[in-house]
């Protein structure tokens, strides 16, 4: 199992701030195609994606029990 | 208790505390930034906004901003506390302080800090007028930088 | 009583206060500099230092400081509090605070401020070394200038 | 009579912070000269003058009753 946080607009699309994907294993890439296909969040394309508090790569893999933030651009100052 | 030099917190912010955290017998100069809520950008008027942020992972952004800074700039001290939450116009969003022994390092350091603060640390803003609301990104399209120097962009409207 | 927005002063500078002088509701940021008594500069170890000012002409330059930043920067606020007498190691000689409705202004007025106060403000600072003491001027021979644009020297010693 | 204030080095030099010059009126480069000669003042090469609060050009003129200012260089901030 893989918790996904979201925040910001994303929080407020689905209507949640926290999901969880049933996968052993999945790539930054393809969470993100997943998110958009299940969950229709927008923004997907414009944020980075970190897991476990540090900002991954689009190749880098997730394994269960991580955690993943999806951040959209940031606006923090 | 130690002081913490980077951290995200829901009160107000107290400048005078976050100067003491750099303090130094080595320091001619200390620098301090503080973002303030503005009531007008452009023709729109702000009624009040709101911060939200990924907490644990800002607060580590924030520390590896520090440690940019102190690879940077010699002998520089640096502290920055960013607020959530709901904030009115004039209430402060953000302070910077550096330390230093030179004047020059002390603004340079302190304006690195604000401009890396908004492309690295995942807190979001968003603005309240008197006709609606919206979440705040880069209208730009950039995504931030998870490592490597920031592109500094010119004038910003914050 | 109103506030003053430059002047010499003899007790200890509230940095709060000279914040409150600058707030305005269409400023996004406030930058200040605080210039503190460093021990070492190179091998020389300060034990405390001595301000001395021409006190009435020394506010009056520091207020064309300011209207020179609000000819230079739009709807920038100003306001400059220097500290006269003895003053120990860490404590703070002066303090600059400029709001703007954008940072990069704040910043670059701020710099502006301090360039400007070591070229026209009558302000002497004696250091007091373990071995001795010593009025300083600027080792390079420069004047100050009357009027006109400022040198911007490179990195000084505080 | 026309005061001149002293400040920082100066001062000490000369032993006091104001110093009367009986004059009914100097230009500011002959005022620099009367104190090198009659107090042998150092720094007046590099030194500024202020006449009434305002820094003065080599050949303002000096009236009896104005306060006169030497600016050496100056080190605060």
């Amino acid at each position: 199992m893989i918790d996904v946080l979201l925040f910001a607009q994303l929080q407020e699309e689905a209507g949640t701030d926290k999901l969880q994907i049933d996968k052993q294993s999945i790539t930054v890439k393809e969470i993100k195609r997943e998110l958009q296909e299940e969950y229709h969040l927008s923004q997907l394309k414009e944020s980075m994606v970190a897991v476990n508090e540090a900002y991954a790569l689009e190749d880098d893999l997730i394994q269960t029990g991580d955690t993943v933030a999806i951040i959209p651009p940031v606006s923090g100052g | 208790m130690v002081d913490k030099l980077f951290e995200v917190i829901e009160e107000p912010i107290s400048v005078e505390a976050l100067i003491k955290k750099v303090e130094s017998r080595n320091a001619g100069a200390i620098t301090t930034f503080i973002g303030t809520v503005r009531e007008l950008t452009g023709e729109k008027k702000t009624v009040y906004l709101e911060y939200q942020a990924y907490v644990p992972m800002a607060e580590k952004m924030l520390a590896q901003i520090g440690k940019e800074i102190n690879d940077k700039w010699e002998n520089t001290k640096v502290a920055i506390t960013h607020r959530i939450g709901s904030l009115d116009i004039t209430e402060i969003a953000v302070v910077i302080a550096v330390s230093s022994p030179h004047r020059k390092a002390a603004y340079q350091a302190n304006e690195y800090a604000i401009e890396r603060i908004k492309q690295i640390v995942p807190i979001w803003k968003k603005e309240r007028w008197e006709d609606g609301e919206a979440w705040i990104g880069d209208q730009l399209g950039n995504v931030p930088y998870p490592t490597g120097k920031p592109e500094v962009k010119g004038e910003s409207d914050d």
